[in-house]
């Protein structure tokens, strides 16, 4: 199993209560497994199926493997500008 | 200059470092919070982001439109809390010729708002608070939180 | 505000005036001088104009702007002497929406090169000066005088 | 005959030398009798067969017919913006 850190903004950081969660998951893990995870922890059923994923400050795909050490964050709807 | 500013932001110093003395052209959006938003009378307003990753995301998008360009371009996001009439960003293009000016800082904006993590959370008139989200379906209720 | 100014323009001062709080975007083109005009180092201007019907022909083209699309505009163009970098013209729309701001200030910048009266004396490197002049073919000599 | 003042400006006021020049036309004239008029004069010899003309701050096309008391207007190429 592998630690993953992932960052929460806005909206989620709201739904769990917290602004970062650590996440166990069996290597080799992609963003969709994280995802998954994270629906199943209290407050994750307000999560869509498929939340915007950042990846080192990049959003990705939800097939993007992880790898220990990245910078991981959920990101809510964008609404800046 | 960076691109995120927790202090109220002025529209003229954004373009004051922008333009040089051969540029003929300047450009600017300013988007400024309104008093109302989706039907709801706004009173106040706060910009959160994942600053990090909104730095890096901007200066991508500043990059990406001076290689297709021939122009300078500034952005500058505010953050924190706001009120009505208080400038929430300025993008400017400054360059030889208007055309490209327009077009790229129409062009900016539009990715800003596409690919910057900067969340709003917006107060109404009767105190209640709730998170924009752009993608919901018009209509759609603010999600409370 | 009058549409011609004497005195240095200060786009953030335009705008100011300009904008309500329903109003959520402005688009802003602040014309500069530049150092440079077909291939010549220019080193000073001066504008001047027929200023009666100058601003005659600026309110026009500001209530056909707000006809044509939902926003407010302001228009304001220098005259007298003016130094390299200095603001020659601002053009700034205010409105609910980007796009219009963005279609209304372009359309406000062509119409004022093409229908306001004012003309320019450019003042080169060498201490020669010549009036400008849009409609003679790219390469010509400038009208000295 | 009657008389039409003209105001000139910029490169056409260089030309004449004046900033306005009184011009005798019979009636009934039109802009084009007076740009003939005034391209006589000394001076005149620099202006293109159809310059601007505004009367009464509106552009005019040649056959524009004038009238007594008309603010009539010589513009050089417009160059501002």
């Amino acid at each position: 199993m592998t630690t993953y850190r992932v960052l929460l903004f806005a909206r989620y950081a709201e739904c769990f209560g917290a602004e970062s969660l650590d996440v166990q998951l069996p290597a080799p893990a992609t963003v969709a497994d994280l995802v998954l995870a994270l629906r199943q922890l209290p407050g994750g059923e307000l999560l869509p199926p498929q939340p915007l994923v950042a990846v080192n400050l990049t959003q990705v795909v939800s097939d993007h493997p992880l790898a220990p050490g990245d910078e991981i964050a959920l990101l809510p709807p964008l609404a800046g500008g | 200059m960076p691109h995120l500013s927790h202090a109220p932001i002025v529209p003229d110093q954004v373009t004051a470092e922008l333009a040089g003395e051969a540029d003929g052209a300047v450009v600017t959006f300013v988007g400024r919070v309104r008093n109302h938003h989706a039907g709801r009378s706004v009173v106040a307003l706060a910009y959160s982001a994942y600053e990090a990753m909104a730095d890096a995301a901007t200066a991508a998008i500043v990059a990406e439109a001076m290689a297709r360009w021939p122009v300078r371009v500034a952005v500058v996001h505010r953050l924190g809390d706001l009120a009505i009439g208080d400038v929430a960003i300025v993008v400017a293009a400054s360059g030889g010729h208007r055309a490209e000016c327009f077009a790229a800082t129409s062009w900016v904006v539009d990715e800003v708002k596409r690919r910057v993590p900067i969340w709003k959370r917006e107060r109404y008139g009767d105190d209640s608070e709730a998170w924009v989200d752009p993608t919901a379906p018009a209509g759609t209720i603010p999600v409370q939180g």
